[in-house]
This record gives structure tokens, sequence and C-alpha cells, in this order.
């Protein structure tokens, strides 16, 4: 069944392993690619920002509402991982993902952990 | 409700996931098992055993356990997180990431 | 070894079987598991899930846990029993009567 919360969709074509399109249905047309959640009300938005400038990468429907998902309006917060800034959030509402409400400050890049032990068993 | 918890059960836990190679989610809800394993072990904590039972007939008669009966997770679902891989993002779902139902074990 | 365990492994452990409705058998090898649940899982261990080690890992941040990791088995064997059902006897296989393997949950 579809959920009542739709969400904006894009997924970049580049260097994009694996997708969230399972989490919804697609409205195909849709200018910006509308998906309809099929479980959650959540959104999801990531965006690479780099010389001040922001770059959707991933936008979507999220597939629990209990990760966070608590704002209607979608606050960012900021992650550096090799170099790379990514700002993310979850939101609550209809197209929350569509653009960043909430910029969150870029905090000092915290030190590198490795996928091993120190993180979740992965199967990377 | 934050007290000791009268019997072994599912209770509400958030996970952090700050590590910088995790873009999303922040934080999940993990959930734990809480609360004690005593006879009777009744209908509320079905995921018991005979093993479980036996062990806590042995503490009823007097014989310590080295380890006595724990509540603990006896089933779990998995979780979608979004990685960066150093050169993209990539869709991964964890298994066993979050505590669905508590057992006696 | 009688001692404490240096990490979550299964332990020998005999369970006596004196209820008057068994005949066979007096006893059975139940096992236990026991030993403590720390960083890092190793391949000692293999039962350990992410939830594990995520909750491990809020330990170790300073975030205390109302229910710590434990030592529980996740693998089970039968166990064949011998009744009296009041009118002759039944062979019976109780199933989860003999712990085969443990992990940290």
């Amino acid at each position: 069944p579809v959920g009542n919360r739709s969400c904006v969709f894009y997924e970049t074509p580049h260097n994009l392993q694996g997708s969230m399109r399972h989490q919804g249905r697609l409205l195909a047309g849709a200018e910006h690619g509308t998906i309809l959640c099929h479980s959650s009300h959540c959104c999801f938005g990531i965006w690479n920002q780099s010389h001040g400038r922001l770059q959707a990468v991933m936008q979507g429907c999220w597939g629990s509402d209990r990760d966070g998902c608590d704002s209607p309006a979608c606050k960012t917060s900021p992650v550096h991982t090799a170099g790379v800034i990514f700002q993310r959030c979850l939101c609550r509402s209809d197209f929350c993902n569509a653009n960043v409400s909430q910029l969150g400050a870029p905090a000092a890049p915290q030190g590198e952990v490795s996928p091993g032990n120190g993180g979740p068993r992965v199967g990377l | 409700s934050a007290g000791p918890q009268a019997y072994c059960r599912l209770q509400e836990l958030t996970i952090n996931l700050r590590y910088d190679f995790i873009i999303v989610p922040v934080e999940y809800t993990a959930n734990n098992c809480e609360g004690p394993c005593r006879r009777p072990l009744s209908t509320r904590s079905p995921g018991y055993s005979s093993h479980t039972v036996l062990l806590l007939e042995m503490q009823a008669r007097g014989t310590p356990l080295r380890r006595s009966p724990c509540c603990v997770p006896v089933k779990y679902s998995s979780q979608d997180v979004i990685l960066f891989t150093g050169e993209g993002l990539q869709v991964t779902t964890y298994p066993e990431m979050v505590a669905e139902e508590c057992g006696c074990r």
C-alpha cells in the first residue's frame, strides 16, 4: 500500500551504488521526480557541499519514521568524510526534502573511523 | 517508563550513528531488551526455550548458575544505511540492526 | 575450567531431570554460555550482530545502557526424553534443550 507522504526523488547518476527507489512508488512524468512513500512519512535529502554551493546527490523516501525524522522542515547536519562535506536531513512533510531550509554549520573534520570492528558489522 | 522493568521486554533505544562514513541516518531506533528473567516465564515473553526453563528450575532448587538467564533480542530486523565509500554513495541494508522481539536465554 | 571465562563461550553444564514423569534420562548435558561480552567481538564468538556491536560502541563512548550485551545461546539442539503418560511410556523429542553455540546479544 502507498502511504501518504510525497517526497522529491532524485539519485545522482554518478558513483551511486544501490537505490532507495524501493521505498516508494515513483510518479512518472513529474518534473523533479516525485515518490509516494510506501510505509513511512519521512523524506530524506543528501547534498554535496563544496565551494559554498550545495549539489543534490540523493533525495527520496526514508524507510522508517523512527530514525530522527521529527522535523517538518529540512534542517541539515554536516558530515566530513575523506575531504568531502555532505549535508543531510530527514524531515516529515510533503516535499520537505526539495530544498535545505536550515543549513547545519560544518564542524571540524572528525577522526577517521574505519568500518572494521569499530562500526556496524558490515559485509563491505 | 524509565524505571526497572517487571519482566523481560522490548524498550525503545536510539543509537547515534556518528561515524563519518555513514551519511544517513544520523541516528536510528535500535531498541533494547530489558527486564528480569524469572519464573514463571509467562506468555508476556514468549521467546523462551526449554533450556531457559530448566536453568531457572535449577536456580529455584538452590543450584547456583555461573550465568543466569538473560533478557536478549530473539528477533531482529534490518536497517537501510547510506554510506560514503570514498568514491560515491552506497545504499546498504544492514541485517540485525533493530531488536524486534525479546526473550530469556 | 571453573574460573571466569575470558570471552563468551560454551561451557559444559549437566541438568538433572528428576521429575517423576521423566523416566529417561535422569540428567543430560544442557551446556550453558558464559563469559564477558566485550569489544572487539572477535571471531571466537561469531554469533554477534550489528546491534550488539553498536550497543558496545555506545558503552565505550560513555553512554550507560540499562541492559548490557549478554553471552547467551544462539543455537540449540533437541533432546530425546522418555516420559510416563499415566498409561504408558512416550518417546518425546524436546526442542531447544541443549545450547550448542553462544553469542553476545
